[in-house]
């Protein structure tokens, strides 16, 4: 089979793309990842806080391993990796080929600014006349058509949003570099035929469109359009639906077959609404309603315009795709009904973001949009537009009511505690990992309420404010006032996600979510495409991670099972010239243009001063530098310079990271000896003060290189083997993934035989039978050469040695002692169904758990059953375990519509505290109630009452919180959902170096950006060992866990980054400061030797021990005391 | 989902016994006996609120109707004017194809039996009388059992249902 | 336009003025109304409380007797009430097989059947969205310019099939309005409930809801309605709820179709409006006023 | 409640009734050595010793009011590794609270170690001291302090008093020992209280045999109470005046002006403990030309440099532990008062922590925590 480097498509660069990319990367395949938008980042550019932290923290993603073949800078600016081409602005229009060996076609947006000449100065923004509501923001401020997507990106482009420019060419001219095209020419090439037999709608569209700068023909029949369509080469066809004689759709069945791809738009009254929806099933592009709106009708052409000067047709070859365009809100205001959803002060969770957001339009003061006033109470609304039979939505959003609790918790920080806020909910579904600790200390620590109770309808109140009524406690209706109304707007699939259906060839599910295999959710409807994030469903930060991980091993799997080899990483450092030795020579280039964006800034005389501070340096005067032009003419006056290292004064650094390695990879100058300098901004404002900032930021500049440490990371030794513990589901995915991937893998399980905890499951709540999956898992383990399955046997020891290499000891069931050398390990212990002394268990034969009644249902067990009753969160998210175990609810309704299925005419109680049925769940949840399951919910301070009678009998109080009365029930089984436990990791974490949480699960690096990992380089965990999930959840996260391990796997050596910590070991007095300080767990003292040591794998170079260290006995390769003192001295020079 | 939304949007709900909410949670729980000795469903004016708004999408007043329905055809005599009007009210479709508001507001009110109701709506029948709105005549057309035969075949179906 | 006309028993009796300025109106307009044959009662809110296939089969008889009828037209029905059973009983009879074969076979006692496919239209969307505000401005005799208009809407007519209009915040009568000269009452209350048949056994807490569309609509000159029930509620008790509030809430309550007609020019015989319970003196004053006023015409 | 026991003191002749309760502790072989001050036979110098021999015990005098230097500094030497034997450490309470930051430093540890410390009332600076003691006294000049104190003529005597550092001190008694010896709330000449804090020091004075019991202690802590009101009174103003005194970066340039960068306050501090302060290291060798470039700039260079830098680093570094000895001061060539500038600024930085340096070995040090939501004012945010 012929070998071939890997390619992969990644459509959608947001959070799930990003990730499934440098995973991708990471393993040396050649990645394209594309986005429709101008900009990556997806709906995260538009976040600042996230759970739990509050923070953001997406730059944990970036590679930990081999840092330097990625930017390190933040990700929701952009990102730079040697194996990732991002292409913005472009979409992907035909899949065409086989699994390993695809043609892709991408069309990219047309570019009216060239991104290869725009500077982001911002000059064509200033005289734009144009002002609409600014997108980035919600549409909580204004901005022009010319402007920047995303203010914070990096590079940061403008782009024209055409729909709303009057091409008034303001901008063109003010450009300073040429950037803008407005391509006037092409619009007037553009010819559209206006079919109608109105002379009134006829002359008004053709007087519309020439303004907007097309050319136009009419015709007034249907006839007549198709003498002029087979004459001309029209652009764009308007038709009307109802003309005399030959009417519309017989017009355009005529035009389709004439001319295919000849786009038509329908055009009819309300009356023909729906013979314009036949028509757009017979090949129109759109419809349009008359009256016409100009600007929507405007919209619809400039869109058929764009696309046809889009820069078409760019075939790439990949072997797979994974599709991760995420997901969409709903927009409250355009549900039907009159909710008041469309008051001023009433505002989307995600417009809630940039209110708050200091990128925001408020600059992040917590005010009202309608006047700027404070927002001092402020309520928030979950389910607008989610469980809601009524929008076709019948799923949980998922990500809501955490989402509402972060901004509760934001509005009380914004406001000093100030601001009061009121959460009104249905269930409150905090069934992540720490997320019912988060609610609990939102609740009672911060003081945010919680009211269980749907408002239906937002009324207006004096002054801006607003009006709630509601249901409280006592069921009595209260009303309330508010400042602020945030709506926890419903997730939608993502807008594009019907034609990216279409053009990838994968079927949707019926809410328009990627349909994926039941168990394995990122495989789509076809081979070699895959779903990525919550494109396959509504899924938070945390999950899309996992599922993006998920995707990008299982399109790693088949791109090596196609041929397709993993790229042998280049070899680094030999590259560069090692001029350590030689004394530094440095060359500093000024560019010009920057001086003459910044008003003139006399270059010439900045060389002068800074030949003065430093006279052995070398000044070279260049301009443009940024562009391909500029970078030879700067290699050729560098060439007989002799310098070894250089300077830029430029404008914006940050677009330089590929450029450098470019240079870098000419000059044969290590990266680490070029430097680029802003001289841009500090030119601005202020006076007189120019030269001498500009001035300063060289010197720094100047120092900083000359204490430069040009040596490249180090490299360390990594056994290519890996070891799962645990041969549960996760297990087995995970050493099957790897495997299959070539790498030996051994496999520890302590039972007799694998299967863990899905053994004593049937089948899942879609009624997918857990037997065929877990059979063909363990048979795939067994036949695997590569895989060493060991059961009955034990971990008892483990060492870690430098690099990464492990030597472990197991015990297995024959009483012998095994060791085991590997690489990585993946941690997939699972856990167990916890056990309960509550609700009278063990004292009667009638109360037993959910697993226990699946068992007795299996065997017909719901026969003769008259009256059923559940309790959920038995022992459960409440202090002890204070979790939500996540598959109990879904338990109970699989076996409560289990029983109804079986025995209809049995009565089934569920108490609940809120039912936890998130995303499509939901569903089940509906249907459970529709089968007459009985829901009576309690709280955790009035629990059921459950007192056992004589012969076992089982009686139930408790106090329904509807009808505010006690209820008696009498079982004749009451079933316990007493949730997960994890299984005892007795000294694992020691052996391996992870942490566990105060639940007894693995303590994951980073819960939302590193969800697999943990601290300790190479351990990894998944499945229920991690947290609570459900078997396709487990599956999805031991895939992403394995994919992990293959980054490193996949690598001879692993190379730390040039940037680490390292200790002076003369000086170092063992305080151990540094220890509690690191907090990437990469340092350890060392008893044998009494020195400090670093793990250079595990050091991020963050330099938080060089700070703690008070006499620099800890130190930063690459930000010397001496270097940064007189980096210091050089800014404070001129002050 | 016990979200409240049908109590918050009803009109009636602060003269309810039981909120509509709690209405259908006696429902689920079989409370039959408590549910007909209130008068809560036939305080529903038939908005239509509950219907419009239930994120559900379920048919709430027409489960007020059924209630309606079933407290009648059960005999539940709680509420004492609600059911004699309406019966009224039939009887008189039944016999002329037409309603003749007079005429079932008489029979209502020999309903009810009580001497202070038709009193409270002297005042209206001599505005309605003094405007000529009132049919005291007999129907023009039409005749007695006008529509008898389309009743006893709808109940027979009913029944046979 | 010709449409089957189904003016239902109010309009015989007790709302005799809405269905005889309905007719007017509509001829004044250029439509052309056929009475259904025969029609009966369609049952009201009163057969759904003994038995819901003959809340159905009532209803469904008049379809029938309109498609017996061989003319294919949408049904006017101006009473809102009797608009939902026709409506209602549409619905279940094409979407319920079961349903449709029990009423048929209740019908056939009477050789009749329905086969569905009727578009029943409440007076309200006729008016607004077949005729629209241009016939009105276009044929204005009497400007309403200076009057303060509330629409009321009620419930029956936007819900539970939100046909012609929003079911919580409906407008399609604010053109209507607007057209005549007369200015639209901003208010919140146009779909909110009157209490309907709970006027006759629910007396306190119909008065109440009532009371409170009344105090919503203070400062207006008239309120116009386009149903009999709602007409009635809003009229009849005025005093008393002047009475239990402490504040004079009495209001002029006008019928849309009486309302567009006057300023159309139709004579009172096309009005009735002697037979309006409530009116206001200074009301009638404004209106003998303008009646006075001839508007130039094609606005 | 703390056990309490008691020293009879002889012949109202308090230090030698202490030398007997220490010979005790070798005696009974409750501990191998005993780190305590005594007296040296040249010059009636006091200083620190560690002693195994009974007899040498004769010279110690742990109540001297002689400080010549820290003796944590010392007990840290002596416990960076594991010690085979246990030792007891005689030492005042800032010596004690420097001990506990050290530990925490990793710098000792308590392991086999009893500290014991007397009620302090206060040392005479070093050059003071030798004036107060007089030559060849021996431990007469002790027991006529503590008489003055007693008859209300106070610390000051020929000219001198005790430091500005003792005066200030608001921790006279050290309630982290093991064992305090109770100098307050008792008649001294009299009785000496040996008050057990810990179980470890319970356990000594149960090996030791001497009779323990739960006795009340008001008397010692009103007598405490009073002692601590004045310091802190007299603490206070100190305070004010400096910051007064440095209320810009000028007066501070003139209050630190008389360094001349020999470290010696370095040296001195016990809580200092970098093996090489990075003020000796190669950073701080400027480029000759650098000098020449500095002067240049404003003028006129100050000499010698990075006298102002020194102490702010020291501060960063140090303020969160500095437990208020003031040997820094005594150190001083030149009369710098470095401990008052040293504890106005610790006394900031330990109260926005709500940390005391030296109180509890328990108490994590401010920079080794980290706290997701602590000084918002600061970081600028929420967060």
């Amino acid at each position: 089979m012929e070998t071939k480097t890997g390619r992969a498509l990644v459509i959608g660069a947001g959070i799930s793309g990003i990730r499934s990319a440098l995973d991708l990367a990471e393993m040396n395949y050649r990645v394209y990842l594309i986005d429709k938008s101008p900009h990556i980042g997806g709906i995260l550019s538009q976040l600042d806080y996230q759970f739990p932290t509050d923070h953001c923290g997406m730059c944990k993603m970036l590679p930990t391993i081999g840092r330097d073949a990625s930017s390190q800078f933040c990700l929701r600016k952009g990102l730079f990796h040697e194996n990732i081409e991002v292409l913005p602005g472009t979409e992907m229009i035909a899949l065409e080929g086989e699994p390993g060996n695809f043609k892709a076609t991408l069309d990219s947006a047309p570019t009216f600014i060239d991104p290869e000449k725009c500077i982001g100065c911002g000059l064509c923004s200033a005289p734009c006349p144009v002002s609409l509501p600014d997108t980035f923001n919600g549409g909580l401020a204004k901005r022009k058509a010319v402007h920047l997507p995303v203010p914070h990106n990096i590079p940061n482009r403008y782009t024209i949003d055409m729909a709303a420019c009057t091409r008034c060419g303001e901008c063109e001219k003010v450009c300073p570099t040429g950037a803008i095209d407005l391509k006037t020419e092409a619009r007037r090439a553009f010819k559209i035929l206006v079919v109608d037999d109105e002379l009134v709608v006829r002359d008004s569209l053709k007087e519309w469109l020439v303004v907007e700068g097309f050319s136009v023909d009419m015709a007034d029949s249907g006839a007549e359009a198709i003498d002029l369509v087979s004459a001309n080469e029209y652009g764009l066809v308007l038709l009307d639906v109802k003309m005399p004689g030959m009417d519309g759709v017989e017009a355009l069945q005529i035009i389709r077959e004439m001319k295919p791809d000849l786009p038509v738009l329908m055009m009819t009254a309300y009356a023909t609404v729906e013979t314009a929806v036949q028509a757009m099933k017979i090949g129109a592009a759109e419809y349009l309603m008359k009256p016409f709106d100009i600007e929507a009708l405007n919209a619809k052409v400039v869109q058929q315009y764009e696309s046809t000067v889009a820069v078409k047709g760019r075939v790439i070859e990949v072997g797979a795709v994974i599709m991760a365009t995420g997901s969409d809100f709903c927009d409250p205001a355009k549900i039907p009904g009159a909710f008041g959803y469309d008051y001023p002060n009433v505002v989307t969770g995600l417009q809630f973001e940039r209110i708050v957001s200091g990128s925001g339009p408020g600059a992040g003061k917590l005010v009202r949009p309608s006047d700027g006033k404070p927002a001092r109470k402020i309520a928030f609304l979950q389910c607008v537009g989610s469980r809601d039979l009524k929008q076709k939505a019948d799923y949980c959003s998922s990500v809501c009511c955490m989402f509402s609790i972060k901004e509760a918790l934001l509005a009380k920080a914004k406001s000093g505690g100030e601001a009061d806020t009121a959460i009104f909910y249905m269930d409150m579904r905090t069934f992540g990992k720490d997320f019912q600790r988060y609610r609990d200390s939102a609740e009672k620590e911060s003081g945010v309420r919680f009211i269980r109770s749907r408002i239906h309808t937002v009324e207006p109140d004096i002054d801006g404010r607003l009006s709630l009524h509601y249901v409280d406690g006592e069921g009595a209706m209260v009303e309330e006032i508010f400042d602020l109304v945030v709506l926890a707007a419903g997730q939608r699939a993502s807008k594009g996600a019907r034609e990216l259906a279409r053009s990838a060839g994968v079927e949707l599910n019926p809410a328009g979510f990627c349909r994926t295999d039941e168990l394995f959710q990122s495989k789509s409807s076809r081979e070699g495409v895959f779903a990525g994030g919550a494109i396959s469903g509504l899924k938070d930060i945390s999950e899309s991670v996992i599922q993006a991980g998920s995707a990008s091993l299982e399109a790693s799997r088949l791109i090596r099972s196609k041929g397709g080899t993993s790229r042998p990483p280049e070899p680094k450092g030999a590259l560069f010239k090692d001029s350590s030795r030689d004394l530094p020579r440095l060359a500093v280039a000024l560019c010009a243009c920057a001086s003459s964006l910044a008003g003139g800034l006399d270059l010439e005389a900045l060389g002068a001063a800074l030949s003065r501070w430093d006279p052995s340096i070398r000044v070279l005067q260049t301009e443009r530098v940024c562009t391909l032009a500029g970078k030879k003419s700067l290699l050729d006056s560098l060439r007989d310079t002799g310098c070894n290292m250089i300077s830029i004064g430029a404008c914006m650094p940050c677009l330089y990271g590929k450029m450098l390695l470019d240079l870098a990879r000419e000059t044969g100058l290590s990266p680490g000896l070029m430097d680029v300098v802003d001289i841009y901004t500090p030119a601005f404002g202020r006076g007189g003060q120019a030269e001498a900032r500009v001035q300063t930021a060289m010197k720094m500049s100047i120092e900083r290189l000359k204490g430069a440490d040009p040596a490249p990371g180090r490299s360390f030794n990594i056994i290519r083997k890996a070891l799962v513990i645990g041969g549960g589901i996760s297990g087995l995915t995970a050493a099957l993934a790897i495997a299959d991937h070539g790498f030996k893998v051994d496999l520890v399980e302590k039972e007799a035989d694998p299967g863990g905890l899905v053994r004593a499951i049937g089948s899942t709540i879609e009624g997918v039978a857990t037997s065929g999956v877990l059979g063909r898992l363990v048979s795939g383990v067994r036949a695997n050469s590569n895989i060493s399955l060991h059961t009955g046997a034990e971990v008892v020891g483990s060492k870690a040695y430098q690099g990464l290499s492990f030597l472990t000891t197991i015990k297995t069931g024959d009483g012998e002692t095994k060791q085991i050398d590997h690489g990585v390990t993946i941690l997939a212990t699972g856990g167990k169904e916890a056990a309960t002394r509550e609700y009278g268990f063990g004292q009667s034969g009638s109360v037993v758990t959910q697993h226990e009644l699946e068992g007795r249902l299996g065997n017909g067990g719901a026969v003769g059953l008259g009256v059923v009753a559940m309790i959920q969160c038995v022992g459960s998210r409440e202090e002890g375990r204070n979790y939500c175990s996540r598959i109990c609810c879904q338990t109970a309704l699989k076996n409560a519509l289990r029983i109804k299925k079986d025995n209809p005419e049995a009565k089934v109680y569920i108490f609940y505290r809120d039912i936890m049925t998130y995303g499509f769940l939901d569903a089940y949840y509906t249907k459970a109630r529709q089968e007459g399951v009985i829901f009576i919910r309690y709280s955790r301070d009035a629990k059921p009452e459950v007192t056992i009678g004589e012969g076992g009998k089982v009686t139930i109080v408790t106090r329904d919180p509807i009808l505010g009365r006690d209820i008696a029930i009498e079982p004749d089984l009451l079933v316990l959902g007493t949730g997960l436990a994890p299984n005892d990791l007795g000294r694992l974490g020691e052996y391996f170096g992870f942490e566990v949480n105060e639940d007894g699960f693995f303590r994951e690096a980073e819960y939302k950006w590193q969800p697999v990992d943990s601290k300790k380089r190479g351990v990894f965990a998944c499945g229920v060992a991690h947290s609570p999930r459900s078997i396709s959840e487990s599956i999805a996260m031991a895939q992403a866990a394995a994919q992990r391990a293959l980054v490193m796997l996949n690598r001879d050596v692993v190379e730390a980054g040039s940037v680490v910590a390292r200790v002076r070991h003369g000086l170092c007095s063992l305080c151990e400061r540094c220890i509690s300080a690191c907090p990437y767990g990469a340092r350890s003292r060392n008893e044998e030797n009494d020195r400090i040591e670093i793990d250079e794998l595990a050091c991020q170079g963050c330099g938080a021990c060089a700070a703690v260290c008070p006499n620099s006995a800890s130190v930063v390769r690459g930000f010397g005391d001496r270097q940064v003192m007189a980096m210091v001295d050089a800014a404070l020079e001129l002050i | 989902m016990q979200c409240g939304t049908c109590t918050g949007s009803c009109g009636s709900a602060a003269r309810m016994e039981h909120t509509p909410r709690q209405l259908w949670r006696m429902v689920q729980a079989g409370m039959k006996d408590e549910i007909f000795k209130s008068r809560t469903f036939w305080l529903c004016s038939s908005c239509y609120y509950c219907t419009l708004r239930c994120p559900r999408g379920l048919p709430l007043t027409d489960t007020m109707a059924a209630l309606k329905r079933v407290a009648v055809a059960e005999g539940y005599t709680t509420d004492r004017k609600s059911a004699p009007f309406y019966k009224a009210f039939l009887d008189s479709v039944r016999k002329y194809g037409r309603v003749r508001e007079s005429e079932m507001m008489a029979r209502y009110f020999l309903a009810v039996k009580n001497p202070a109701v038709p009193l409270s709506f002297v005042p209206l029948g001599m505005k309605l009388m003094a405007r000529g709105k009132m049919d005291l005549h007999m129907p023009g057309f039409g005749g007695r059992g006008k529509l008898d035969r389309l009743y006893r075949k709808v109940m027979e179906l009913e029944a046979a249902k | 336009m010709r449409y089957f006309y189904y003016p239902g028993c109010s309009l015989q009796h007790s709302a005799k003025e809405y269905d005889i300025s309905t007719r007017a109106l509509m001829r004044l307009l250029g439509h052309e109304l056929m009475e259904v044959d025969d029609w009966t009662c369609c049952g009201a809110s009163a057969a759904d409380t003994s038995s819901r296939l003959l809340s159905i089969a009532l209803p469904a008889r008049n379809l029938a007797l309109a498609q017996k009828s061989g003319v294919s037209a949408d049904i006017l029905v101006p009473c809102s009430s009797c608009y939902l059973n026709l409506r209602r009983a549409e619905d279940a009879m094409s979407r319920e097989s079961g349903t449709a074969d029990l009423v048929n076979r209740a019908l056939s006692e009477e050789s009749l059947s329905y086969s569905g496919g009727a578009r029943v239209r409440h007076l309200l969307d006729v008016l607004a969205n077949d005729m629209g505000a241009g016939p009105i401005a276009a044929g204005l005799r009497h400007s309403l310019s200076g009057l303060s208009v509330v629409p009321y809407y009620g419930c029956q007519a936007l819900r539970p099939f939100a046909d012609f209009d929003d079911p919580e915040r409906p407008r399609s009568m604010d053109a209507l309005i607007a057209a005549t000269g007369a200015s639209v009452f901003d208010w919140n209350m146009g779909a909110k409930c009157c209490g309907a048949g709970l006027m006759t056994t629910k007396k306190e807490l119909c008065l109440d809801l009532v009371a409170d569309i009344l105090d919503d609509a203070k400062g207006a000159d008239c309120i116009a309605t386009v149903c009999p029930m709602c007409q009635m509620n809003l009229e009849t008790s005025q005093k008393r709820i002047s009475k239990m509030r402490g504040r004079p809430l009495e209001i002029s309550i006008v019928y849309l179709p009486q309302l567009l007609g006057f300023s159309l020019g139709l004579p009172e015989a096309g009005l009735r409006l002697g037979l309006n319970l409530a009116l206001t003196r200074s009301f009638t004053g404004r209106l003998a006023a303008m009646s006075k006023q001839i508007a130039a015409p094609g606005r | 409640m703390s056990k309490i026991g008691k020293i009879t003191v002889k012949d109202r002749d308090t230090v030698s009734s202490l030398q007997d309760f220490l010979k005790l502790l070798l005696q009974k072989g409750a501990v191998e050595a005993v780190l305590v001050q005594q007296r040296l036979a040249i010059n009636n110098a006091v200083m620190p010793a560690l002693i195994t021999d009974i007899e040498n015990l004769g010279q110690a005098d742990p109540l001297a009011p002689a400080f010549a230097l820290n003796g944590a500094r010392m007990l840290s030497r002596l416990t960076r590794k594991p010690l085979d034997a246990p030792i007891a450490a005689v030492m005042r309470p800032c010596e004690i609270r420097a001990f506990v930051e050290l530990v925490k430093l990793k710098q000792g540890s308590v392991d086999n170690v009893i500290l014991i410390s007397a009620d302090c009332l206060g040392a005479y600076p070093n050059n003071d001291y030798a004036k107060v003691a007089g030559m060849g006294a021996g431990a007469e000049s002790t027991l006529s302090f503590y008489r003055n104190i007693i008859s209300g003529k106070g610390t000051a005597a020929q000219d001198a008093d005790i430091s500005p550092a003792c005066k200030s001190c608001e921790h006279p008694a050290a309630v982290n020992a093991d064992i305090t010896i109770g100098l307050l709330g008792t008649n001294m000449e009299e009785n000496l209280l040996l008050i057990a804090n810990t179980p470890k020091g319970e356990k000594l004075l149960a090996d030791l045999g001497v009779k323990v019991e739960d006795e009340p202690l008001d008397g010692r802590k009103s007598a405490l109470d009073a002692l601590v009101g004045e310091r802190i009174e007299y603490r206070d103003r100190m305070f004010a005046r400096t910051s007064e005194a440095v209320s810009s970066v000028e007066k501070l340039m003139g209050y630190l002006r008389a360094c001349v960068n020999c470290h010696n306050c370095r040296v001195a501090c016990p809580v200092c403990y970098c093996r090489e302060c990075v003020f000796t290291t190669d950073v701080f060798d400027h480029e000759p030309a650098q000098y020449l470039r500095w002067a240049k700039r404003r003028g006129a260079l100050k000499m010698p440099t990075d006298t102002v830098f020194f102490h702010l680093t020291r501060l960063a570094h140090m303020s969160a532990a500095c437990i208020g000895c003031g040997q820094c001061s005594n150190a001083c060539p030149n009369d710098v008062p470095v401990m008052e500038l040293f504890r106005t600024v610790a006394h900031g930085v330990q109260g926005a922590f709500g940390y005391g340096a030296g109180a509890s070995l328990e108490d994590e040090p401010p920079l080794s925590v980290f706290h997701e939501k602590e000084f918002c004012e600061v970081t600028g945010g929420h967060d």
